[in-house]
């Protein structure tokens, strides 16, 4: 039994529906990150989880129990808001206290407890100040301690990390983890950022048109995404996606993405003539100043590079985004180190080749992943 | 997403829960209950022949009274003199507001501590201000008929002159809720954007051009809310009318509810006050219907609830 | 021995069977002075009504009253802690000013309220409260043993004011004629006569008018010669009914006039009959050259002040309206006032017509102490009470029985310190009495009649005119009542 | 910088002109305040004379003040022409502080947790009642006020303070309910959920968070709710019996009342306008807000 059992659940606006039939199920102390654009019904799902909204449909349940028609009192549920929701006219130590005096524990306890997640979350100093005194980080601790000191069976995060600086978004996501780890909670964690997903989550579920697309470990979840347009939810900046063809030359496979060939012999046993999509992330691209050398009947020999016009560089974070096109007219986005992408110049030439071991397949109608054979001597 | 949000129901399935609403608002429904039960006793009322000191005579008359009430002279100069009233105050009141909102413009401690000055008269009863301006308008002993007569204007009878009775209460009206109109509209100017002005100012445009073009424009949303809150209040006048002459000299100012009152307290005659009554409302509801539609837009404006 | 006999004569003097004079021979004789006469009567008298009568009967009840801003309800207020020691019956008053009282007393009967139990109050008025039936009949309480002490006398009371205050409740009717019932039980009456300040006629050299032409230029004199704030005449001029019933009525009766025609059970209006529109232009245009400048808000309490404050001088008013202003010693014109009879027809014959008011009392018909409430009526108007009214404190003045003006120092007073009171109202009371016709209607049309002088008086309509609308309104008020003629 | 569109000028920006833009700025200035505030100081002023002083041609500035008027109506007596007589204003502004208290008090009751349903929760009631009260904030008073005078006199409440509380509702419920609903749906609906999400149910989540929260908006609002019942007329001059009046009415009856005692009547006024006028200085920053029921802030 599971602590969370989310379990058929849907919920519509009148004729819109925002989702139908959703099903998931969160263990003691797992994280799972609920990731998708905005507007794609995150929120809802949180408010209905937190008793803020009724389902239409389906069942909730916390350790077996169920709690669809529970009010939000009685849920056993901790959240952390996006905006924080802060009790403006509480002290940080009567906020975090809160929910503890909700459910009557003893002044002694109260204190003990409210000091000690203060203390993980490095917000003891500023307990007896109010929330506007408070620092926007602090205040963010602040309700992450409000949302974990009861040890809620359930924890509902909304974007937390929206809101706060770049510096403390990477902090928190180091420390996340870690604190998560010490609950028994479920946890719940909705973002639209990738990577946070990534970092924090034990598994990731991709909600998308009312579904979730997809479940499973983030870097599964990455790696084979189940769909084209999956793999191009997840990830920043986003998967690039071609139509190509196999064809079968010299006994070796062969797929031409971009007009760039690629020998996938091995890793795909397809016939020749098929049409798919071809995916390949941006950081996995391979780039260089000159042609690559001609290519050899070798199948293991790198693929045969494509000529193409760096429009444009644009730095992110540690890594730098290149967009580049191609004669045929192809824009490819390509993710580089910041080092390697500094000896590139805005509208110079460049050849690009993609790894086959990274290459993804897609089915050409429907996009359905076409799993590549495990890696031979894996 | 958020305002949908904000909408909905903290939970719905428990009856109990659901009941949260009904269960806040009970009394102020029974508040509505207790001014729309008179409501329609008063609408039956204006359907019937009720002199109170007759009462063998009542009966339904169904829509006599009305016909009765549209054939009378004296009903049609009630509702002219309403009419007058309310566009001489609201129009006047809306000139002078504007121009002396216009002068407050700028958040100096000066012009702050003027407008606030400036409420005060809002503040004091209009029956207590009429009472005021009597004390200053008297003929014999009252300061501004000394000052009339010190320009020259002898014999100026204020309010107890036909001709000049009008006069009387409307500079009454204007003195109690052109305030009304300047925080209103100072409220508004000075939540304006300052971008087009200081555009406008760079560019050098004449100011009659952005006064037309730009201020008044922006500014008419809380134009038209002040202007048909006061034309509700306006038409409906009792206070300050009742306060000075009671509806005289003869029939001078017979408003609209001056003339309820009589009918009902000096001519007992309940069913004709309804129907006058029921003209009235007919002509508030209509505007009070436009008067909402713009409140509620401004409200939205200021709580900053994107219009559904 | 001696105590019993002084109460003897005591009793005997309170129940009409002696005059002043003897009774305080008499009680000399016995060794009691002025002074404790006084004393020991308001003593047997409240001793004598208990003997005869179970004052007692509503002890320990409490009633309320309406009270108007007037003398004759300081006298009300002045006795109320010796009816409640007779009596044992409570009363709590709302006094309210005059205008603000009959709209009180309208909306409280009006709708059906039990708050007052009974309340001063006027013919006209009663007309309509008859009808609607808000007052009781009072008869069944004069004619019940059980209820009236023996001592009352209502016949005492004088017939031309128990007939006032009684109608038929048919319209056109005859006061106090067949099949009347007692709307009211009168209290002081007043008759309109003319007061005038004696300095401002000599300095304009002036004496008292004889009729409307003559009035019309003393006032224009006055105020041309006199000048400064001073005016010639002062006369009642709001929009509402009391503008019309005292001088104005009593000069357009005395013209010609009548208000309505009446013929079995229904009326017309009348009033613009070419006596009243002559009567009517003359009366406005003298307001209008020599009247206060703010006639138009003038009700009694207005015209009394000029009087008393000396800035009109004369008023065609109440007869009591100057004498209370002779006798505030803090008015300018205190002791300067003299009265005057006045006709204003010159080519009238005889005594003056006066309209007549009474201030009489009246019980609330939805009262639940009606009994009660009709002892303190039936108290108020004894002749005792009425008696020691007009001598110790002097508030209440034109007193309704008979028997008080044949007081001696009740006359003594008039004729010292009021010079022409008696004169003025031994010539009015003739001919006084309610001009006007009984109908319910009488509020509105009155109300209509002073709004339509207001009209004439700011030149918007002539008096020919004006008073053709004014008819043709009211004829139109009577059809929808269903009693037009 | 944007100066005020008085002070531009169309004229060459010359020294002169823009003295005489200053010039006539101030004199504008003058005129309105004077238009605005001489009634209030000369009435004032007539508060302290004595009647002569009063009725002196021309009128005058120097008088030697005196507190007699303001002595006689705390005594309760005054002297006129027809003796001493009783004044009740006293009781009468006790009476008006006493029915704007009341009424503030019930509306509060009545209208803050209707408020918030309304704010909170989309209802159809919930509007239909909001916006009933609010159209009959419009309509003529003497509407509902003769046929309620009618039915308190059948059934013998025509003389209780409570139903005179009653029928303010009608000025100061939709007053209290538009803004408070305001302040209501200015709060974060989250921080509410958060607080039901520590364990404590609607109720309490409604006194603990929602009304702490609202509160400057409720103190606002019960406030000018006050001063429109106090200012209020016509409602009690239909409905109140003599002994219940407040000022507004006490006022008019004592002018009728005392005639010419003008120096009595200044004091009354003064009396009935001044705690009001206290009121409003003490809340100026809430009064466009409760004079444009909620839709406009200063």
């Amino acid at each position: 039994m599971a602590r969370l059992e989310i379990d058929r659940l849907a919920k519509a606006f009148g004729a819109a529906t925002v989702f139908d039939g959703l099903d998931l199920h969160v263990e003691r102390g797992e994280t799972v990150a609920v990731y998708g654009r905005s507007g794609c019904g995150k929120s809802v799902l949180l408010s209905i989880l937190s008793g803020a909204l009724a389902a239409d449909g389906g069942d909730l349940r916390i350790d077996g129990k169920s709690v669809i028609d529970a009010p939000p009192e009685a849920r056993d549920v901790g959240m952390a808001f996006q905006n924080f929701a802060l009790y403006p006219h509480m002290s940080a130590f009567d906020n975090i206290a809160s929910p503890l005096r909700g459910q009557k524990k003893p002044a002694r306890e109260i204190a003990d407890k409210v000091q000690a997640v203060a203390a993980l979350l490095k917000i003891d100093h500023v307990l007896a100040h109010s929330p506007q005194a408070l620092s926007n980080g602090q205040r963010q601790r602040t309700s992450l301690a409000r949302a974990l000191v009861a040890e809620p069976a359930v924890l509902l995060l909304d974007d937390p990390l929206r809101n706060v600086d770049a510096k403390l978004r990477y902090e928190m996501r180091l420390e996340m983890p870690n604190l998560f780890r010490q609950f028994e909670s479920a946890v719940i964690y909705v973002t639209q950022d990738s990577r946070e997903a990534m970092a924090l989550a034990d598994r990731i579920a991709i909600l998308h048109d009312g579904k979730f697309r997809q479940i499973g470990a983030p870097q599964e979840v990455y790696e084979f995404p189940c769909t084209a347009e999956v793999g191009q939810l997840l990830g920043d900046p986003a998967i690039n996606l071609f139509a190509c063809e196999s064809a079968a030359r010299d006994g070796a496979l062969l797929v031409n993405p971009a007009g760039c060939e690629v020998n996938i012999s091995g890793r795909y046993d397809l016939p020749a003539a098929g049409k798919y999509l071809a995916g390949v992330r941006p950081e996995d691209i391979d780039l260089a100043a000159t042609p690559a050398p001609a290519p050899s009947a070798d199948a293991d020999g790198p693929a045969r590079g494509i000529e193409a016009v760096v429009e444009r560089i644009t730095p992110a974070n540690v890594r730098s985004l290149l967009v580049a096109s191609t004669a045929a007219g192809e824009t490819i986005t390509v993710s580089l180190p910041e080092l390697a992408a500094e000896q590139v110049a805005p509208k110079s030439r460049a050849w690009l080749s993609f790894p086959a071991d990274k290459l993804l397949l897609f089915a050409a109608d429907g996009g359905q992943l076409i799993r590549p054979n495990p890696p031979a001597g894996g | 997403m958020r305002s949908r949000l904000k909408s909905r129901p903290l939970s719905k399935p428990p009856l109990r829960a659901r009941l949260v609403p009904y269960l806040l608002s009970l009394p102020a429904l029974l508040v509505c209950i207790g001014i729309l039960v008179p409501f329609a006793t008063a609408v039956y009322y204006s359907t019937q022949r009720y002199i109170i000191t007759l009462p063998f005579t009542r009966g339904f008359i169904g829509f006599g009274q009305y016909a009765d009430l549209f054939t009378d002279r004296a009903f049609w100069h009630t509702v002219q003199i309403s009419l007058l009233y309310t566009a001489l105050t609201v129009g006047l009141e809306l000139v002078l507001g504007l121009a002396i909102a216009l002068l407050l413009r700028r958040s100096t401690l000066i012009n702050n501590i003027i407008s606030v000055a400036l409420m005060l008269p809002l503040m004091v009863a209009p029956v207590i201000a009429t009472l005021m301006w009597k004390l200053m308008t008297d003929p014999s002993y009252g300061i501004l008929s000394y000052l009339i007569s010190l320009a020259g204007i002898d014999g100026f009878r204020w309010a107890a002159a036909p001709s000049t009775a009008l006069f009387t209460v409307v500079l009454v009206d204007i003195w109690v809720y052109t305030p009304f109109m300047i925080i209103l509209l100072l409220a508004g100017l000075r939540s304006l954007p300052t971008q087009p002005f200081e555009a406008a100012q760079l560019d050098g445009v004449p100011k009659t051009f952005v006064f037309f073009r730009i201020t008044l424009p922006m500014l008419t949303p809380y134009i038209i809310t002040a202007c048909l809150f006061r034309m509700l209040d306006s038409i409906q006048q009792f206070d300050i009318i009742y306060g000075m002459t009671k509806g005289g000299p003869g029939d001078t100012l017979k408003v609209f509810q001056v003339q309820a009152y009589v009918e009902f307290y000096i001519a007992n005659n309940v069913g004709r006050s309804a129907a006058v009554l029921m003209v009235l409302w007919v002509i508030t509801f209509i505007i009070s219907n436009y008067f909402i539609k713009y409140w509620l837009k401004l409200r939205r404006r200021t709580h900053g609830i994107s219009a559904e | 021995m001696s105590k019993s006999r002084i109460e003897d004569t005591a009793r005997s003097f309170l129940a009409g069977n002696m005059s002043r004079r003897a009774f305080i021979a008499r009680m000399s004789r016995l060794g009691v002075g002025a002074a404790a006469s006084a004393g020991v009567l308001s003593a047997v008298a409240n001793r004598a009504w208990a003997q005869d009568f179970n004052w007692r009967k509503h002890a320990g009840k409490t009633i309320k009253v309406l009270l108007p801003k007037h003398p004759y309800a300081t006298y009300l207020t002045q006795i109320l802690p010796a009816f409640t020691e007779l009596t044992g019956i409570r009363v709590e008053h709302d006094t309210l000013p005059e205008g603000p009282f009959f709209e009180k007393k309208t909306s409280e009967l009006n709708t059906r309220s039990a708050t007052y139990d009974a309340f001063m109050d006027g013919i006209m008025f009663a007309w309509g409260e008859l009808l609607a039936g808000q007052i009781a009949d009072l008869n069944e309480f004069i004619g019940d043993p059980g209820a009236t002490s023996p001592a009352y006398n209502w016949e005492g009371i004088l017939p031309n004011m128990r007939a006032s205050c009684a109608w038929s409740g048919i319209p056109g009717d005859r006061l106090g004629g067949p099949g009347s019932r007692q709307m009211l039980v009168p209290l002081g009456w007043e008759g309109y006569c003319v007061s005038y300040n004696r300095e401002i006629f000599d300095a304009a050299g002036v004496t008292p008018p004889e009729n409307l032409p003559a009035m019309r230029e003393t006032s224009a004199k006055i105020k041309r010669d006199v000048g400064g704030s001073v005016h010639g005449i002062s006369v009642r001029g709001a929009a509402n009914w009391g503008t019309i019933h005292p001088g104005y009525l009593s000069g357009f009766t005395s013209y010609g006039g009548q208000d309505f025609r009446a013929e079995d059970g229904k009326i017309r209006a009348s009033m613009n009959s070419p006596q009243g529109k002559e009567f009517t232009q003359l009366w406005i245009d003298m307001v209008r050259e020599s009247g206060p400048p703010k006639w138009t808000e003038y009700i009694w309490y207005e015209v009394g002040q000029d009087l008393g404050a000396g800035v009109a001088g004369m008023i065609f008013d109440a007869d009591i309206l100057g004498f209370f202003q002779n006798t505030d010693e803090n008015n300018p014109a205190a002791g300067k006032i003299a009265f005057a009879p006045f006709a204003a027809n010159p080519a009238a014959n005889g005594n003056p017509k006066s309209n007549l008011w009474v201030w009489s009392l009246g019980m609330n018909n939805y009262s639940a102490n009606k009994e009660a409430a009709w002892f303190w009526i039936q108290y108020n108007t004894m002749p005792q009470q009425l008696l020691a009214g007009v001598r110790d404190n002097g508030s209440l003045i034109d007193p309704v029985r008979g028997s008080i003006w044949n007081d001696a120092g009740f006359i003594k007073r008039l004729q010292d310190d009021y010079p022409g009171y008696l004169n003025q109202y031994e010539k009015t009371v003739g001919e006084c009495q309610v001009y006007f016709t009984a109908h319910p209607l009488f509020a509105q049309s009155a109300d209509k009649w002073s709004r339509k002088l207001h009209e004439i008086y700011a030149r918007q309509v002539t008096a020919d005119e004006g008073l053709d609308q004014l008819a043709e309104e009211i004829n139109a008020d009577l059809n929808r009542a269903g009693y037009l003629l | 910088m944007n100066s005020p569109a008085i002070m531009q000028t169309v004229f060459d920006k010359t020294r002169i002109a823009d003295l005489l833009t200053t010039a006539g700025y101030a004199l504008a200035l003058t005129a309105v305040v004077l238009f605005f505030l001489f009634p209030i100081f000369w009435v004032l002023l007539m508060s302290f004379q004595t009647n002569a002083d009063i009725l002196r041609t021309p009128p005058s500035l120097f008088f030697s003040p005196t507190l007699s008027n303001y002595a006689a109506i705390f005594a309760g007596k005054m002297e006129t022409s027809t003796g001493t007589q009783d004044i009740t204003f006293l009781r009468n502004l006790g009476n008006s502080a006493l029915l704007s208290s009341l009424s503030v008090l019930l509306a509060l009751a009545l209208g803050v947790p209707a408020a918030y349903a309304f704010a909170r929760y989309q209802f159809r009631l919930g509007e239909d009642i909001a916006f009933t009260l609010l159209s009959f904030r419009f309509a003529p008073p003497l509407l509902v006020l003769l046929p309620m005078a009618l039915y308190f006199g059948q059934l013998g409440l025509n003389d209780s303070y409570w139903s005179l509380v009653w029928v303010y509702q009608l000025i100061v419920l939709p007053l209290v309910l538009w803004i408070i609903r305001g302040y209501f749906e200015d709060i974060n609906p989250d921080i509410e959920h958060a607080y039901r999400l520590d364990g404590n149910g609607w109720g309490a989540t409604f006194l603990k968070i929602a009304i702490p929260l609202a509160r400057p908006g409720i103190a606002a609002a019960a406030l000018l709710a006050f001063i429109f019942a106090w200012n209020n007329f016509i409602f009690a001059l239909v409905l109140a019996s003599a002994a219940k009046q407040p000022v507004t009415v006490g006022a008019l009856l004592f002018v009728t009342g005392s005639g010419i005692q003008y120096g009595y009547i200044a004091a009354a006024t003064v009396l009935s306008v001044a705690p009001i006028l206290a009121l409003a200085l003490f809340l100026q920053r809430h009064l466009v807000e409760g004079l444009s029921l909620g839709a406009v802030k200063g």
